[in-house]
């Protein structure tokens, strides 16, 4: 049985692909388990500065999820560069996506070109969920415009594949995803969070202190299904799914709707082994299914 | 910190809305007084961070109050009933700077922690006192336990039915001198508590918590050196670090 | 302990209201609970012309919810006027709300003409999640300036409150309300539903004959939530909550976001008696959270 | 119908992947064989329809096979525990019409409900026949059962280790001259076996469902007199109704 997938070029041992935020820079799940069995993970969100994020508290439970308003914490790339991936690099031997988010088309460019330097790296996963802060606070990923800008001054800066993470709070990902292809995105990973919001009824206040913040777990995942769907009928480029996985058959739905790689979020957290879990549960629901080499069924389920 | 299922071998109210948990399984991970488990509840998707009372080399006592679905749904569970647990979570309670009188500060269930980190000191040959709040006398928690390790305990409830009547704070007088303080409790009742004691002390916090291992960044809080996760570089921080 | 709100002018006795879709046009829950317990509630989705809807399957199962791909299945307007609405006056005494779909304004607004007739209907509820078959397949909810035409052609042929209801599948739902009130509308309601997608790892196929389908329950509360949120904070008219919505407690999380009035959809389904129970649990959720008012509690959370 | 909590007394395999599920509790809703009960699992949103077999005046008797996660979880379920369950679902079979030699056509699973049919025939003065068709030998249900009530039963398996090698439409010429078709199991074999008889007859279908009881229109299928819910309207349907 084959797991192994090739996302922009790279070859993946599985697809199965940690996502950001939720996986730190490694070292927690090193501590636990060998991490190299992953095919690799996507770093915590890095901004060119550190940030400390938003005040506590930062999560909610959700029906089958978790809100998480976590503001993007991180030490900073040159923290990142300087520390967290000399770290990484005694317990992950392979190459590591790296997650970076921006609140200026510059500034994403700055970071980017940056981590280009770190051999480490494999692919930059250009996180467009963010504010604009120069645009008056719309995100990058709601504006195709905006996503193809950031896309550009990223694909400008580095060689590595470049992988846009486009934003599911938007009426039409397609749109996002094609000005993303056009302007030269090698790869593409959805969803982040969708935008969500709880309440205290003891003290009528919002839970989180940031008011929303994103939901995320298996109450998303046909959402995240439908965008990839959409997403792979419209562009030639790889998908990285994500969004509610948590079982090697959801790593197939997924792959099957049309993911080259599969993201696994929030389950990390309920369970430090899930990813692990779900890599060796890959043969067995591949066995079950009938499934001899996992790369023959990206996108399968469109032709009928 | 260890991933195992744990049997509950017991599960019985012992305050109102307050009950005593027992869970046999593998306690080696956990390491010092003052560390916490994450129960895994079905039906909710994430964990529920409890501070471990006690434990030996085979089961852990936890205390844990009614105040949501979740612990409503965890005081339904029999005996015999299996749990996903992550053990031996946080940093707990450092023991080496206690002096020989240190003051334990508890509020409410906060008070569950203070039990084995008395334990520990006393062990340790220092004499610890104890300064607990609670709202009412039938709500009053570990005081047996805790004079049972031969700590003097100073009881105020907020309505006056045990001990002084106020909060922690208006114990503390009570207790005299002090080379250390320890506390756990409400963030409310450490910040005055935080006003009315002198000298070194460590504190033990609660945050909402997204995984409670330190891999979300759910948790963290700024301190005198730098963000902290409260799940893993905490959820005990020395007075000097807490920032307010 | 008193439940009662006013929603757009008519008294409610309560604000729970069983959402369109998941209640047919009562009969089927008249046979299990006196339904006159509710608030009202929203009828089928009804058009001008009857129509079967999509092929079987039409419903998948989702974590914490459901899709559907119904497809608008209802006997046409004429037959709820000549046949539903005397059936209901049998068992359903108060004023009920018609919900009206449509794939042309045209259409939107004769539907709803006829049912102005009837004396049977409190408020006209409008459905713009459906494609606009003029205008190339958007649904009418995805464009402010669409939900503003709808919006204003109903209003021009009806006395009755008229009620948007809003599709959750848009970038900013916020510029979407405020065109609808802004032309008019005495009232909104959200969310619909999510669009998502199941696939059959055995078929390899969608579960659904339609491919999409319509995410809702539990899952979709936090969205539904934020969106009520942001929308109560952007317009003056009242706004039916809805998404998820299946205790009590959700009833009050809702109404404290800024619902006046709460629609229950899935949980019916599930629990033919969700919404009867809902309605019986409110006095002790607002004894526990000590609320009075029910009224006094809308929007409650945005002033902490 | 009727929503009511049922006590699972017998929850057993009886062949590969097939358990025997017997449930105490109020079946005062069941008023004809061919109806069906919706369970609720805990962890799953929707409820599992699932054919009555067999019921008398405090327990039904029903067979499910474990086709995917909700089955297999209802496997794991021990004798004692508690059901939600909507019970006497659907129209069920008509048996006025079903003359002296009435053929129960069966397909793997579908066998079930034509239990409680073929006793009620017999009680009614019928002499009803059944054609079964399973993969293998291991799979046959209620053979033992169907010819106890009187019924010849004829057998096909997809592999020939019981009766004849075929489908359920193999073992038709050999039941001979019938008054009446009942039928159920999957949609192909319906559709298959609709080609292979003659006369008048009723089918069981299944469609997903979302609620089980008219509610949500999840389950319309189209007919011959106009669109109907095979949960309410059926899951039986007369043939000349079918629109394939
Ligand atoms: C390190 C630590 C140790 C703790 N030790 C104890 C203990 O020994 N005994 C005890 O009774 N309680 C303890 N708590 C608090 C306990 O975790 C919460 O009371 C519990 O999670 C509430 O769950 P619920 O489902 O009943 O409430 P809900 O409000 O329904 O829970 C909703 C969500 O909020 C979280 N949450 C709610 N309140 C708190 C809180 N105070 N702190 C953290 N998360 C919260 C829940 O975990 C859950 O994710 C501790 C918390 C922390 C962080
Ligand atoms: C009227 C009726 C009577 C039935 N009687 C029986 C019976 O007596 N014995 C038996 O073993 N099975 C019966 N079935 C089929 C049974 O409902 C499904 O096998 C079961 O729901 C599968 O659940 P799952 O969680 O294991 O599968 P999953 O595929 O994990 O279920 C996912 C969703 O799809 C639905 N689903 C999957 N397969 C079917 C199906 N074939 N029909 C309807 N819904 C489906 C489930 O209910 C659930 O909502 C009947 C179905 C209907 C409609
Ligand atoms: C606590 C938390 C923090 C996250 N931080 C980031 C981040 O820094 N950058 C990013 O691109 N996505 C971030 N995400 C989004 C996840 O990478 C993922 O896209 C999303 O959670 C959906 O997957 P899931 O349902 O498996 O969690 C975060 C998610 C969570 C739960
Ligand atoms: C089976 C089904 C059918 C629905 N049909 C309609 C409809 O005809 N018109 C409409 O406006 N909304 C329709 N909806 C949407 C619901 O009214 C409601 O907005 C949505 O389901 C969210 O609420 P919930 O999570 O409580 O189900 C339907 C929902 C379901 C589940
Ligand atoms: S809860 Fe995840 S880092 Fe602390
Ligand atoms: S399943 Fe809801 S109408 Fe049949």
């Amino acid at each position: 049985m084959n797991t192994s997938v090739t996302l922009c070029g790279l070859p993946l041992e599985n697809p199965v692909i940690p996502a950001s935020g939720t996986f730190g820079y490694g070292k927690e799940f090193a501590e636990l388990y060998d991490i190299d069995c992953l095919g690799t993970f996507s770093f915590k969100g890095t901004t060119r500065q550190p940030r400390f994020g938003n005040p506590t508290p930062r999560i909610a439970e959700a029906p089958a999820g978790m809100l998480n308003a976590v503001g993007l914490q991180n030490p900073g790339v040159e923290h990142v560069l300087a520390e967290e991936l000399p770290a990484m690099a005694v317990f992950f031997h392979k190459p590591v996506m790296a997650n970076v988010s921006g609140f200026s088309v510059a500034e994403y460019a700055e970071t980017c070109a940056m981590l280009d330097e770190a051999s480490q790296v494999g692919w930059i996963e250009v996180n467009v969920s963010c504010p604009n802060v120069h645009g008056g606070g719309l995100s990058f990923g709601a504006d195709p415009a905006l996503a193809a800008e950031v896309t550009r001054a990223v694909k400008a800066v580095t060689k590595k594949p470049v992988i846009l993470k486009l934003s599911p709070n938007v009426t039409d990902i397609v749109s996002i995803a094609r000005a993303c292809e056009d302007a030269g995105a090698d790869g593409l990973s959805l969803i982040n969070t969708l935008l969500g919001l709880r309440l205290d009824l003891s003290t009528r206040r919002p839970i989180l202190a940031n008011t929303t913040g994103g939901l995320s777990g298996p109450a998303v995942f046909p959402v995240a299904l439908r965008m990839v769907w959409q997403v792979y009928e419209a562009v030639r480029i790889p998908l990285v799914g994500m969004g509610g996985v948590s079982t090697a058959e959801d790593v197939l739905e997924m792959m099957l709707a049309g993911a080259t790689a599969v993201g696994v979020g929030a389950a990390n957290l309920i369970d430090p082994y899930a990813a692990q879990k779900i890599v060796e549960g890959l043969p067995a629901a591949m066995e079950k299914y009938g499934i001899e080499n996992l790369s023959d069924i990206i996108g399968g389920a469109h032709h009928g | 910190m260890k991933q195992s299922v744990y049997i509950i071998s017991e599960n019985k109210p012992v305050a109102p809305e307050v009950f005593r948990l027992v869970l046999t399984g593998d306690t080696s991970a956990m390491t010092a007084s003052g560390q916490f488990v994450d129960l895994r509840l079905d039906g909710f998707f994430l964990r529920r961070p409890i501070s471990v009372s006690d434990w030996d080399d085979r089961s852990l006592t936890l205390y844990y109050k009614c105040v949501g679905k979740g612990t409503a749904r965890l005081a339904e569970l029999s005996a015999g009933t299996e749990l996903d647990v992550l053990s031996g979570l946080g940093n707990g309670f450092d023991l080496s700077v206690s002096g020989d009188r240190p003051l334990l500060a508890g509020g409410g269930i906060g008070t569950a922690p203070l039990a084995r980190l008395a334990k520990e000191l006393a062990a340790a040959g220092a004499r610890p006192m104890a300064v607990l709040g609670f709202n009412r006398r039938e709500d009053i928690l570990l005081e047996n336990e805790l004079r049972a390790l031969g700590a003097d305990v100073f009881l105020a409830t907020a309505d006056g039915s045990a001990g002084v009547r106020g909060f922690v704070t208006d114990a503390v007088p009570l207790a005299g001198a002090y080379t250390y303080v320890y506390a756990c409790g409400p963030t409310p009742m450490l910040r005055a508590l935080d006003a009315a004691v002198t000298g070194p002390g460590q504190y033990s916090f609660e945050e909402r918590m997204g995984c409670g291992f330190g891999a979300c960044m759910g948790c963290t809080v700024q301190t005198a050196s730098g963000p902290k996760r409260v799940c893993r570089d905490g959820p005990v921080f020395r007075r000097e670090e807490v920032r307010w």
